[in-house]
């Protein structure tokens, strides 16, 4: 992990306040495993408020047309306050200051494949930004990824592309039904469960709270096992300021605190105390 | 823009500058070490700062037996400051010294062990346990957590309590030079300060964090879990910096100063006006090399401004 | 983004929102008013803000003679925040109620006078004199000051001395409200709070300046001449709202909370931590129009969020 | 006085840390005297530090091509600090918070012509700014006015072109006369003096606080009226606050504080408390 002055190599408008930011930065591209994440500064000087810095999972990696080579980082950034607003209002050429990678990421255990058929990846709104490099990852590894991707209305529902490239199953919900399925995501998911439980599966869910506790309780009813990529506000992500903690159950069923920043931000979902949200 | 100039006028720059300072008879190669709570046990810096090139590390508070801590959300930041309400979450004193100090103790740099306990016997024991580990270069007594229902802080509410605490650690603890950290949620630090150094105290850290609190407007909740959090950052220093020098003033014992700084200037500012150290806390978080950045700060301001020891900015300020 | 959603989750919005607010048998158009010092006698401002659109103003502290005040520099910036030792300069009560008084009144907004003493005399004498001039809404008694050698500041050193001057002057005010603000130098507010309460104060303003302090590390001298300063502005704002919701629970009478506040999200804030007014101070300096801003965005979000009446909000703190 | 968001319309580096804004503003330029100051906040969002907006004098109107009415004001900015640094990174387009004008400004009674013949503009470093729009004024009153400029290097001597094509007298000095005479700027100010302090003379001032007490003190010596514009730290700038005072003396000799932003920034030097810089 590595904590870098980088340059912002260009950034897209993806509409309802959501942008997708280029970064170049081969030594941290190269790093990055599926469900990592960096730490943005959200201002110029190093001082300069917000003095904290931001939490962004690494969407996608991306490299040199030539060499192949990864040559930096993708992160969606949705504009909801102080610091994402002034990442969002970054020009190419900006430098920002970027720690990372970091966190636990997803597990994709070699031959996975040859134990489960389907892989639910779960997404809600910006949540999606935890599931592209984990799609990728879970091809490598012969087992068939499925996007469900939910949103409040179409314009939530960004970034489907890169997964439809991949080429696998979507299905996509919203609260009115205008794109995909009507209602939570949720829906779709119950279905796919009880349709393929048996044929082994595993959820990997990233977004607000609430649907990951709703994909964890599914996960339990079928008996599937179940990651979940979490948010809390982060002060060092260097697991020092134990600021970013969620509760947790331990072996004995024992409450414990665990830190996002390390022992997170992906999680079985079994060992989160789905009552107490972090933030 | 004279705050550029040296004040003497351009004396030739000298070569070497001593920049290490004594504390109850330790020697810190530099003045500044990192705040406990704000650098965890130190390794969790080790890829982004040479530890070695700080006067010393102040670990996470240690209890004698682990602390959960609360439940989240424990963090919020404010302007230009954060709360924060962790409520002493640590490993415990047996888990550090076997798994954490052996580690640390790699590094050329002072390793100093911040102290919590819920009540007095709390802290007599952890006291007692770490006075016999090599390895650990003082004791701080954190009597001025207000993250806890219970515990240390109601120690200073009153000089009496504080006499009281430092006494009975100070006797605990006949090997380890022992500070004690004040807590500026006082009406006048001087009395808390004055009462410290009679009991004994070999040390004493200015300050730590200032109750405080931040609400959700929607939710209609405190940010915090917890209620109320300690209040850290550059938003505190002015006060932090009038309490370091009001501190000084009042005792013979050396005044480490700790509260929102961030660069080289801010403590500088701590160094003239009385402490013989500091601690880097909360600019840690956001610039994980900010406790190094300020020692080799120091060295270069002392060498650009003709000052053959850094001793000589302690307690400077003209009035 | 839940931070933009109306908590009861979008009931239809309702036509005319209940602004107003009663202190001590006063009411106050809206909850919010300007703090003492920051917006001069308020007509400095007349130009830039509409005056009428302001609950109230708190004019700047008189004595019965006019004071000069400290030497400069008085002011020094500081992160999210400044530090100022004006020291008491104003024009006297009888200068105030002549020259300055009637231009005032002139607007359909309260006028409430900080009122200042270097003895216990003093400030019955201003008292007695005010109390007996129209076109004052109330007197704020000012024994929080941390700018001036002698005078207010002590009576905030000790519960005893902070009910004996409210007392006093308190029977010195028969026609007028009184009101007390309080210093947030002190170990706990509510003692402060208390003995005001029970001395007879109909409301208290929570809380004036942190003593505080910033260094010319070229000069080696204070940034202020008078040494240190008090510190405002956003920086304080987490302790202050700490510090009203304290004395919000801890008496009967109305709170006003004061401390950073510069957005509208800010006054909701003391407002549901027990406040039930607001005053604006430091932000008036880079934002003229802050006061009046809050005063609009306070109505605007209680139309949003469906509450019919701003009182719905004071003390709404779920814990 | 107005606060109004208005725009850059270009900004021009001076060299050695100086920089010359251009400001679109009719309104405020319309009601500029010559002495007066804006008050300009140095961040984007009006909360965002620093918190307290930074003075700087208004060095000239410029105008319509066309209708030659008042478009706006330039302002010289030398990056000092934090505030400075931010207003030296504007770029053209950007918008800013501006207040003012503010400020008492220079005395040039109508017909001053008859009474002096020379008007003494002494300027150091960066108090150059406030003394242009009075050098045009002095013309109009038919006085000659004479400029009095000192840096400590040549590169300290911007902005002497707008001067010189008013075809005015001319006097510069730098510290080792690589420009000019070499020495202080007062050097040639009390030849001047002891010259023509007969003839009728007003001294105007404008720099650090050294060169102005200096300028006060041969202003005293030769009998002749000294006006200085003063630089104190600012709070509100609208005489609220009290913070801006300098120490001064009264009618009676006794000690009083007057406010920068009130009674000043331009005073009769002889009011001043010349021992009591107020910065
Ligand atoms: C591991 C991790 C990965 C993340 N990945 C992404 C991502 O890929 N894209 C993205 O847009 N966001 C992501 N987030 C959330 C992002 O960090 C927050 O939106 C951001 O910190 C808000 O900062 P702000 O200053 O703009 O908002 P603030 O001013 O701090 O807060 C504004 C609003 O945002 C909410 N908020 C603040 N922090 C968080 C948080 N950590 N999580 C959720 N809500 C928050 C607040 O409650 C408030 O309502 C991630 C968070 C974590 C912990
Ligand atoms: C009436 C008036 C007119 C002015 N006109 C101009 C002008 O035309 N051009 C120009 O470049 N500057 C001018 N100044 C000075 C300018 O306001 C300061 O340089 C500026 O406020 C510095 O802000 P900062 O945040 O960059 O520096 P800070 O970070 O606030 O301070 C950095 C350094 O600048 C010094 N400084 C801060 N404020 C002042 C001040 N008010 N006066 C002098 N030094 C200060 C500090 O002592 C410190 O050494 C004027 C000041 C006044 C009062
Ligand atoms: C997240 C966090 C945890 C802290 N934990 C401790 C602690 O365990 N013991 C202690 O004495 N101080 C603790 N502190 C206080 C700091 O050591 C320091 O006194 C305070 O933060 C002020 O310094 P700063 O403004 O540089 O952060 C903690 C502070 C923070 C922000
Ligand atoms: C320049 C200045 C002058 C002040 N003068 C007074 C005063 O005369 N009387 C008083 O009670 N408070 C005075 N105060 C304190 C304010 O009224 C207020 O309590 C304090 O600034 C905190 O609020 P704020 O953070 O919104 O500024 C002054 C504050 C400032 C900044
Ligand atoms: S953010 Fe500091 S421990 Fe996780
Ligand atoms: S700056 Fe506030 S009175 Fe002059």
């Amino acid at each position: 992990m590595l904590d870098k002055r980088i340059k912002v190599k260009k950034i897209q408008d993806l509409g309802a306040g959501n942008h997708l930011l280029r970064l170049a930065s081969p030594k941290q591209a190269g790093l990055t495993r599926p469900g990592q994440f960096l730490m943005l500064k959200c201002a110029q000087g190093i001082n300069d408020p917000p003095l904290l810095r931001r939490p962004y999972s690494i969407f996608d990696i991306w490299r040199q047309p030539k060499t192949g080579h990864p040559a930096g980082m993708d992160i969606l950034v949705k504009n909801v306050g102080g610091g994402s607003a002034r990442l969002a209002g970054l020009k190419p050429g900006d430098a920002v200051q970027v720690l990372g990678p970091l966190g636990r990421p997803f597990e994709v255990p070699v031959g996975l494949g040859n134990r489960i058929r389907f892989a639910c990846l779960v997404g809600g709104g910006v949540g999606i930004a935890a599931l592209l490099l984990l799609a990728r990852k879970l091809l490598e590894q012969n087992t068939h990824p499925v996007l469900f991707y939910g949103g409040r209305v179409p314009d939530d529902l960004v970034l489907r592309e890169p997964f439809e490239r991949l080429g696998i199953e979507t299905h996509y919900t919203t609260e009115d039904g205008s794109m995909g399925e009507r209602g939570q995501v949720t829906l779709p998911l119950e279905g796919f469960l009880s349709r393929y439980a048996r044929a082994g599966l595993r959820v990997y869910a990233c977004g607000p709270w609430g649907m990951m506790k709703a994909a964890h309780n599914l996960a339990v009813r079928h008996e599937v096992p179940c990651e979940v990529s979490l948010e809390a506000r982060m002060g060092c992500a260097l697991g020092a300021c134990l600021g970013c903690t969620i509760r947790a159950w331990d072996e004995k069923g024992e409450e414990q605190f665990l830190r996002v920043c390390q022992e997170g931000p992906v999680m079985s979902s079994r060992t989160v105390d789905w009552e107490t949200p972090p933030i | 823009m004279a705050a550029k100039k040296p004040p003497q006028g351009g004396r030739n720059q000298i070569k070497s500058v001593k920049t290490s300072v004594e504390i109850s008879g330790v020697q810190f190669k530099n003045p500044v070490l990192t705040a406990s709570g704000t650098f965890g046990y130190g390794l969790e810096f080790a890829h982004l700062v040479d530890l070695s090139s700080l006067g010393g590390i102040v670990v996470k508070g240690i209890s004698m037996k682990p602390i959960k801590g609360n439940p989240p959300p424990r963090i919020y930041e404010t302007a230009s400051g954060m709360l924060n309400a962790i409520g002493w979450q640590n490993i415990g004193a047996v888990e550090f010294i076997t798994r954490k100090l052996p580690a640390l103790r790699k590094y050329d740099t002072r390793v100093v062990v911040n102290i919590v306990g819920f009540d007095l016997e709390e802290y007599l024991e952890v006291t007692r346990f770490l006075n016999d580990c090599p390895g650990i270069s003082a004791l701080e007594l954190n009597i001025s957590c207000p993250n806890v229902k219970k515990g240390g802080f109601h120690f200073n509410k009153n000089p009496r309590d504080a006499f009281e605490v430092t006494d009975k650690t100070r006797k605990a603890s006949p090997r380890l030079p022992l500070w004690v950290k004040l807590s500026p949620n006082v009406t006048d630090i001087r009395e808390f300060a004055r009462a410290c150094a009679d009991a004994g105290a070999d040390a004493l850290s200015v300050v730590n964090t200032f109750v405080g609190m931040a609400i959700d407007t929607e939710k209609r909740r405190s940010r915090l879990r917890f209620g109320t959090g300690g209040l850290s950052g550059p938003a505190i220093k002015p006060i932090a910096l009038r309490m370091v020098w009001e501190a000084a003033r009042e005792v013979k014992i050396p005044v480490i100063g700790v509260g929102g700084i961030a660069t080289t200037s801010d403590a500088l500012e701590f160094l003239i006006a009385g402490a013989r150290a500091v601690q880097v806390g909360t600019a840690s978080f956001y610039n994980p090399a900010a406790s190094q950045d300020i020692a080799e700060g120091l060295e270069r301001y002392c060498r650009s401004h003709s000052i053959a020891d850094v001793n000589e900015l302690v307690g400077s300020l003209k009035t």
